[in-house]
């Protein structure tokens, strides 16, 4: 296929690294099967990526993706025919493989690598490291692809209509709640509607509160189940998050609407004539949802869910998720396709369309293409702590079930403790 | 065959058909229209209020600085809100705290010290007696009364879809054999569970019914395992069409016994012997006589599991696979919706391009469930 | 073209080899023991071989492939339900204690019974009655295509329908949803209706019941027109109106397909988990046993014990239907 | 008066027309039997009365009232179809008594109809059983049952005896005349093959033949004086023998000459005009009488000898060519095979009929 | 030989027995009727030798082979359903060709052997129609001619001419005469109820009675000589008379005092220990002739006369209460209703049963 920039042509992209990968490989007459779960934009996007591997490998590369990815992974790891590459966006399935014994170790150097080149790198080797079949802890993941969890969207005009500023502190933050309601308005718009997977932006609220709340290894704490759920710092954070979003007055529909409102469609509140509401947290990926025409930066903009001023020690905790790539069939193929994942371009040329951040610190940041992109990458980069998304660590049956289920309850009224207790039993019961 | 209908019974038949139809077509119709509208709007007003002129508060971003011009001393930026659709404006504001502040033809100042005059046509024009600056064009404000406004757009989107025809023929060349196949196989099987006589058949029959309520699920991970181990010892790939075919097959054969044995059970018993005494051996009857009796069995429960291979997604990535050369529509379908799904413009879209086909089918079908086919055969009763 | 090609020939293909299969195995068994022609004492021997295999060959592939395709997994999931997650060691029934421990899964059943007593029953009631009104008018096919429609779509697309038609704003906002409009037209206050415990039930089960009745429409269709016209006419004359004639003469003749329909959907029933899935993923106490198990199969890797476990309780409570349609059909092959 | 009349009543299936334009009147209380060869229209006609089968034209009125388009519910009919059309879910009892159960009768008045019927027609024995248990004649009477059950104004009967042996043929062949006069306001209408059951039964007799009607008359009438050819062929059995004749004088006797030059006279007055044209003679078989004398009206060879019992059909050759003469004659004659005979017959008791097949006599 | 064997055949449904052990030997090319009252089992035993029917007790040969556990296929018969059995998706043509289609005929000869029987039963017409545009007798010819088409050692007939007209089932009783002339191998059985029929065509009758066989003979035997009483009720139309009586004289003739005192003699041996006991009376309606000496076997009230044309039939009261009995006389006679009427009879023609019902005639 075309390639999507000309090697060489833009002096922004580092074609250097892209020829070096060319000459060390040679895959002609090879496949490479990828499964991931890019859909949509995001397929054309990753293809875009893939056929710079294509084109200096000369593999034959199939990604393919699906809407049931998480069980079709299971089953084609289980039945025994796996892809060669498989990219999930969950730490918590991938454990489950590598224990199963599905990966291949990545290795020491990529290790190295990743100790190297990414931002705050040992939490991304951190992350990317599980126990495999044998008990034995090997890095079984490549971190690609990265979102930034800890943002608030807002439309610039309408603070400047109204004359609010961008808090710069937690206290900033909820004292411009307060003054929203006395205004008459609705500060925030809260949807956790996503269907089957109902409920899992509330626990980017809970994760980011635990980060602002406790130290990042009581969040480490947590995620393990190393203190229990009930714990009162966890039950503190759904409290913080229960202050924003419990309120009546503070949620567009009320407190009611939250937990059936679509979190695909809330944010549309922030552009309605009049505001529904001023402010919205969600990850990077959110302007996909904007109306269409909305322009980031200019009709609409986000800044970091700020840390508490009270609690300095605490710096400016990121949160974040991301995709990780993993070997589940060892081929040369796709060994090298780890390779080429360390190869700057393979950062660049995506970087350079949209939604894609990167941690690893050798790409050209200027190849963002817009200024918002670069902004976010600017704040994964400079994070005094970053850490995974809490749920897509929990085991599967919390993080993406109890913990989700949790929240739903707790939006419909059900109190933090119980809530906690609950998810807790629930942790209980699969140990 | 009643000779005589008009009844105001029958007018009560056609009011209750109407009503029951309105009622199974009115979210139906809700997915038509959505798939049709803007999508924008689709969350933001309800389907049916797409059909009628509806006022709508809207916010327009007049063209920025650069497209000012100068005219008589003063710099202005004008065009108008609407785009070229028709519409009534009613009010306009600039800030969105009074978003409908002013009526059109009122002029409003703006605080930066232009002037906004918007006309009720959607005419806008801001004027300012100095250069204007900020790369960033004026918010407008208005309510404005939008007259149904339909797009093509999402279907032209879903059919532009990269090998989307390749994964209509995928699709058909699943659905096709894995309807015909279990069919000949199923209706065998009625026949000999109907009215063969051999030890062990109403157990049989009782295996049939309990497998209905295997699930799909629980028996992906040994089967596929079964073909990979299958497919490495005779050297071929674990994912061909004949193993789709016949995991349809294995799936939609217990409901396929089932109905069939149930209707070919209540064909007269007295057109078989007559066969069977003219000579015909079990294969012939069931070839001349039981098959083109149960014409109507055989078209319903076609549609049915055409209907089932050709919306089913899992058994198809699962025993096909995912590759652009075996990607069957609706995977095709299911992959243009972005990551985190909601593209709901799309699967609205996608739901009308996939309904074709089976409603195609259902309709040549529904011409076998005839009326009478046994009339005359029999006297008696 | 070419993939047109290569598809109308691997169709044929497939399709002839089936049918080869049946055709040639009744010849070579009419070959192997011949009986035409032949007297005596050979000829009832072969009548007799030939009589006890050909059944066999009629059912042959179909019982080839429900032992692979169904009864292998079923074996393997009664196995599996004794085995840890990862399916490797032995646990006993301990998967079976925890679950009849858990309270989500006693929820599941509750509700799983909530749904037995109410789809089925609703979807066969509607499908019989959309089938015998429109059996006779002249725009009844029409009717038939638009009532099949839900059956048509796919499921991702009747759960967008659905979705618009519960949608929850808040009171005083424009509703998007039609049943909130419609309740708000009419002065009451929007619902979040699927998040009201109990009663979310029933909202998903309209959405099962709206997609089964052309099920039900269709098969009983077919049966409808197999009623003999005579002893329709047989009850005009006696004196039946249409009402005498539906439940006194219609219905009792196809008493057997209705049953069928009946059991159909409450199997379906067990087996359904896409509708709780896409509409609320079991929250707000509306979690069913198929939706459970799935959970417990797929979700983060999967625990293979209770994924199993639990449908093997799904599988159990298939069988007093099982036993209620042997009884069946042994009154009824009295007659044959 | 509840009679009904049938005015230019027509029914064509598609292109195919059944019954060209039939007028009839039947009066309230008259037993109507419908005769014709198979597939003449007798069940269409019976099913357009009931209403059963739309009206492709003419008018229907039952009770003067125009019922076209009235549905057969309220035309206040009982009917037996040829075809039984029994309710197979319903044991014997529930299917007479569905239509009084329809009807609201009490349960008691229902119990005893049904168990009178069934009495009359032997099915005591039957009545809880399912109608796939039963012979054919007995789902004949069940269906006869579930028609004398009911009190309708207008009674229908196609052909409900076809599949009964004589004896009970002959009782419930009495059940219904007896039925019949007990109710001397109710009309009923009969499909029959069975000439015995036309003759005894019928008030009137209508001879359809290829949906129009030939004759109607009572049936002594239809015997004797057949209206044309076809009539004088269908009614009696066997069937009347029909021998080509020229007509040779005319006047108040008529003279007609047989193949093989045998003249002989006819006390039917003819018109001069007559004189020379072709016509049919005819002879009923029981009309004829073995002559032992030197006059009579023809003579043949013995071909066949049929013995019954109480009576003897010879089949005589040798007159028309591969149509042989039928003599039914009293008993069991020692007459033998190939023997030439020589028939005579009541001068009162022959026929003819012109070209057209019209009777001469008026 | 390829004659039928039936050696104590037995029927049951579940707990009912329908037939009770028959023995019956049918020779090669022999033309047997059934019958017997309406659920005798006449259909049950067809369908046995038919082989759609399991055989519940005793053994049953075709051309010497046992085939209790043969297929209908492989028995070498063609049957014609008492109700029709059509094929209902194919036409009149299929119908009738389904069989030599499936035994691999020519095409040529299908066609040939299909148009004849059409022919045959003027079906002509109607060979592209389905069954259900058809006509109830036209149905049934159908069904005939799907048996008349192909060619079978053994032919079973059900009833085929129930809802025939009476000219076409003369034609069509003819025909199947014919047939069996024309193949004097095959073996027929056939069920009816119509005593002509049985009479004309039957080499042997065999009457059943609730499942077993009450007399086997040629058909002027059973009449002339009933071995029974049901017998001799059954073959003949109307009944014959029977008349409780007692014997008062025994030797070779016996002397019998009917109800009322008056005493007959007939020509009927006795054995001495009869004398004294209850006997029944016969003597058929047509060999009753009215007297008007002074010899007469029994006077009687004339209660009903039914005119059939050629022959009357007087309904006599006074004998035996509530059943009439019944003189069938030729032509129309003056005797009017209330008459007392004397009869006579001829001696040879007068039959005399035991108690149970065995006729003293041996
Ligand atoms: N399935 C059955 N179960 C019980 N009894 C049955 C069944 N089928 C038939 N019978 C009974 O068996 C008897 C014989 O039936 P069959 O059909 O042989 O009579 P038939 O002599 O042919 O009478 P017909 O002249 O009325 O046709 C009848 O009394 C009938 O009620
Ligand atoms: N649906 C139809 N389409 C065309 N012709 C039909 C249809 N139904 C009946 N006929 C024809 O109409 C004619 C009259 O049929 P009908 O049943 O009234 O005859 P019938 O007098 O009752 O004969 P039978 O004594 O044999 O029962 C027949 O010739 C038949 O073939
Ligand atoms: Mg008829
Ligand atoms: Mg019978």
């Amino acid at each position: 296929a075309e390639l999507k920039f000309k090697p060489g042509e833009d002096s922004k992209f580092n074609w250097a690294s892209f020829e070096e990968f060319k000459k060390g490989h040679d895959l002609k007459g090879q496949t490479l099967t990828i499964f991931g779960p890019w859909r949509g934009e995001d397929q054309v996007l990753v293809e875009s990526v893939l056929d710079y591997f294509r084109d200096a490998t000369g593999a034959d590369v199939k990604y393919s993706s699906s809407e049931n990815y998480e069980q079709q992974i299971v089953i084609d790891t289980q039945a025994g025919s796996p892809p060669d590459v498989a990219v999930l966006p969950q730490p918590g399935l991938i454990a489950d493989l590598a224990s199963k014994g599905y990966l291949t170790p990545l290795g020491e150097e990529t290790k190295k690598w990743l100790l190297d080149n990414y931002a705050a790198g040992q939490s991304w080797v951190d992350l990317s490291t599980y126990a495999g079949k044998d008990g034995k802890k090997e890095l079984y993941a490549f971190p690609y692809k990265i979102d930034v969890k800890s943002l608030v969207w807002y439309v610039p005009e309408n603070f400047e209509d109204s004359g609010y500023e961008v808090p710069k502190t937690m206290e900033e933050l909820k004292a411009l709640t307060e003054k929203i309601v006395a205004d008459g308005g609705t500060p925030w718009c809260i949807g956790l509607g996503s269907g089957g997977a109902t409920g899992w932006p509330a626990t980017d609220w809970v994760e980011d509160m635990m980060l602002r709340t406790q130290p990042a290894d009581v969040y480490d704490k947590w995620v393990t189940n190393a203190i229990p759920f009930n714990d009162p710092a966890v039950v503190g954070a759904i409290d913080e998050f229960g202050w924003f979003a419990k309120n009546d007055k503070n949620v567009d529909g009320g407190a009611a609407a939250v937990a059936s409102a679509d979190f695909r469609d809330s944010p549309k509140g922030l552009f309605a004539s009049p505001p529904k509401c001023y402010l919205h947290h969600q990850a990077s990926f959110i302007p996909s949802f904007f109306p269409e025409g909305t322009v980031v930066g200019q009709d609409a903009d986000f800044f970091y869910m700020p840390p508490y001023a009270s609690k300095p020690e605490l710096g400016n905790p990121v949160l974040g998720a991301g995709t990780l790539a993993m070997i589940t069939k060892d081929t040369p193929a796709s060994r090298a396709f780890i390779e080429f994942l360390e190869t700057p371009i393979a950062h660049e040329v995506w970087m350079a369309q949209t939604s894609f951040l990167t941690p690893f610190k050798g790409v050209n940041k200027d190849t963002y293409a817009n200024g918002p992109m670069k902004k976010q990458g600017e704040i994964l980069l400079n994070a005094t702590t970053f850490r995974f998304d809490g749920s897509d660590l929990m085991p599967g049956k919390i993080g993406a079930g109890a913990f989700w289920t949790g929240m739903v309850d707790y939006v419909g009224g059900k109190s933090a403790t119980d809530v906690a207790d609950g998810i807790q039993k629930a942790w209980d019961s699969i140990k | 065959m009643i000779a005589s209908s008009r009844s105001p019974l029958v007018w009560l038949v056609h009011i209750s058909v109407i009503l029951l139809v309105v009622l199974w077509t009115l979210p139906t119709a809700g997915l038509l229209i959505s798939s049709l509208r803007d999508k924008d709007q689709l969350a933001v007003s309800g389907w049916w209020t797409a059909l009628s002129t509806s006022t709508q508060n809207l916010v327009f971003r007049a063209p920025g600085a650069d497209t000012q011009v100068e005219k008589d001393g003063k710099f202005v930026i004008a065009g108008n809100m609407l785009e070229g659709q028709s519409g009534q404006v009613s009010a306009f504001g600039f800030n969105s705290k009074d978003p409908a502040a002013f009526q059109p033809g009122q002029s409003a100042d703006l605080p930066s010290g232009e002037k906004l005059t918007v006309q009720a046509d959607g005419a806008f024009e801001i004027a300012s007696d100095k250069a204007m600056d900020g790369a960033r064009g004026q918010r407008i404000f208005y309510t404005a009364a939008i007259p149904p406004r339909f797009t093509f757009d999402n279907y032209r989107e879903v059919m532009r879809a990269e090998g989307i025809g390749a994964s209509f023929i995928n699709s058909l060349t699943v659905a096709i054999p894995a309807t015909i196949i279990p069919i000949l196989v199923a209706a065998f099987a009625a026949y000999a569970l109907a009215w063969m006589k051999f030890p062990g058949r109403a157990i049989l029959i009782a295996v049939v019914v309990g497998l209905l309520v295997v699930p799909l699920q629980m028996s992906l991970i040994p089967l596929l395992k079964l073909y990979n181990g299958v497919g490495a010892f005779l050297g071929v790939p674990a994912k061909t069409y004949v193993g789709i075919w016949l995991a349809h097959m294995g799936f939609g054969l217990p409901l396929a016994i089932y109905l069939l044995r149930n209707y070919m059970a209540g064909l007269p018993r007295e057109i078989m012997e007559s066969a069977r005494v003219d000579g015909a051996s079990d294969f012939d009857i069931f070839i001349k006589i039981i098959l083109p009796l149960s014409f109507p069995a055989l078209a319903s429960f076609s549609i049915f599991q055409f209907l089932w291979t050709w919306n089913d997604l899992l058994v198809a990535m699962v025993f096909l696979g995912t590759g652009n050369n075996e990607l069957v529509l609706t995977g095709r379908l299911v992959n243009l919706l972005g990551s985190r799904g909601g593209n709901w413009e799309i699967l609205t879209a996608s739901a009308f391009v996939t309904i074709i086909v089976p409603l195609i089918v259902f309709f040549t079908l529904q011409r076998y469930l005839v009326r009478g086919l046994l009339a005359g055969s029999v006297k008696g009763g | 073209m070419q993939q047109l090609l290569f598809a109308i020939i691997t169709m044929a293909a497939g399709v002839l080899a089936c049918a080869a299969y049946f055709f040639s195995t009744n010849w070579i068994l009419d070959r192997l023991f011949p009986s035409k022609g032949l007297t005596g004492p050979l000829a009832s021997r072969n009548l007799r071989i030939t009589n006890a295999i050909r059944p066999w060959l009629f059912l042959g592939p179909a019982l080839f492939s429900l032992t692979i395709y169904l009864i292998y997994p079923v074996i393997a999931s009664v196995w599996l339900s004794l085995h840890d997650r990862a399916g490797e060691n032995f646990v006993g029934l301990n998967n079976f204690i925890w679950m009849f421990n858990d309270g989500e899964f006693r929820q599941s059943i509750y509700n799983n019974f909530l749904w037995l007593l109410v789809v089925p029953a609703a979807a066969t009631f509607f499908g019989l009655i959309i089938a015998a009104l429109t059996d006779r008018i002249w725009w009844g096919n029409i009717a038939k295509t638009l009532i099949f429609m839900p059956m048509a779509i796919s499921f991702v697309g009747a759960s967008v329908i659905w979705k618009f038609i519960y949608d929850y704003r808040a009171a005083g906002t424009e509703q998007i949803g039609i049943l909130n409009a419609i309740v708000v037209y009419f002065g009451g206050t929007p619902e979040a209706w699927v998040t009201l415990p109990f009663w979310n039930n029933f909202f998903l089960m309209v959405i099962l019941i709206w997609i089964q009745t052309g099920f039900a429409m269709v098969i009983l269709s077919a049966a409808l027109r197999g009623i003999p016209e005579e002893t329709i006419e047989a009850a005009v004359i006696d004196g039946a109106n249409g009402f005498q004639i539906f439940f006194k003469i219609m219905i009792p003749q196809m008493w057997g397909t209705i049953a069928v329909v009946w059991t159909t959907i409450t199997i379906l029933v067990l087996k359904v988990f896409d509708i709780v899935l896409a509409m609320t993923n079991g929250q707000w106490q509306s979690q069913v046993l198929a939706n459970l198990m799935f959970d417990w199969m797929f979700r983060g890797g999967g625990d293979f014990g209770r994924g199993a476990a639990i449908a093997v309780i799904i599988m159990v409570l298939v069988i007093p239907i099982m036993i209620w349609n042997i009884r069946n059909a042994t009154k009824e092959m009295e007659g044959h | 008066m509840a009679g009904l009349q049938l005015k230019n009543i027509r029914k064509s299936y598609g292109a195919v027309d059944v019954i060209h334009g039939i007028d009839l009147d039947i009066r309230q209380g008259e037993f109507v039997v419908f005769v014709g060869p198979s597939g003449c229209g007798k069940s269409t006609l019976l099913r357009m009365i009931a209403g059963l089968e739309e009206i492709s034209g003419g008018e229907m009125y039952i009770a003067e009232r125009l019922v076209n388009e009235v549905p057969p519910s309220q035309r206040g009919i009982a009917m037996v179809f040829q075809s039984y059309a029994l309710y197979p879910h319903m044991t014997v009892y529930d299917n007479m008594a569905f239509g009084m159960r329809i009807a609201k009768e009490s349960k008691e008045e229902i119990d005893r109809r049904v168990r009178a019927a069934a009495d009359i027609l032997q099915l005591t024995q039957y009545l809880d059983r399912l109608p796939k248990a039963l012979s054919g004649g007995q789902r004949q009477r069940v269906a006869i049952g579930r028609a004398i059950c009911r009190d309708p104004k207008v009674f229908l009967f196609d052909e409900p005896l076809s599949n009964l042996d004589a004896a009970l043929r002959v009782a419930t062949r009495i059940e219904i005349a007896k039925l019949n006069e007990s109710m001397p306001d109710t009309t009923m209408i009969y499909v029959t093959h069975d000439q015995v059951e036309a003759m005894t039964l019928a008030d009137r007799i209508v001879v359809l033949s290829a949906g129009h009607i030939e004759q109607v008359g009572p049936p002594l009438e239809l015997y004797e004086r057949p209206a044309n050819l076809f009539v004088a062929r269908f009614i009696g059995s066997p069937a009347m023998n029909i021998i080509p004749a020229k007509i040779v004088g005319t006047g108040a006797e008529t003279t007609v000459e047989l193949p093989g030059g045998k003249t002989d006279v006819l006390d039917i007055p003819t018109a001069a005009t007559e004189n020379g044209k072709a016509a049919s003679f005819g002879v009923r078989p029981e009309d004829l009488r073995v002559s032992t004398g030197d006059t009579f009206l023809f003579e043949g060879t013995v071909a066949i000898i049929e013995a019954l019992g109480e009576v003897t059909l010879l089949y005589i050759e040798g007159l028309v060519a591969n149509e042989p003469i039928i003599a039914k004659v009293p008993g069991i004659l020692d007459i033998k095979r190939g023997e030439k005979v020589r028939f005579t017959a009541d001068k009162a008791k022959l026929h003819l009929f012109d070209a057209n097949g019209k009777s001469y006599r008026a």
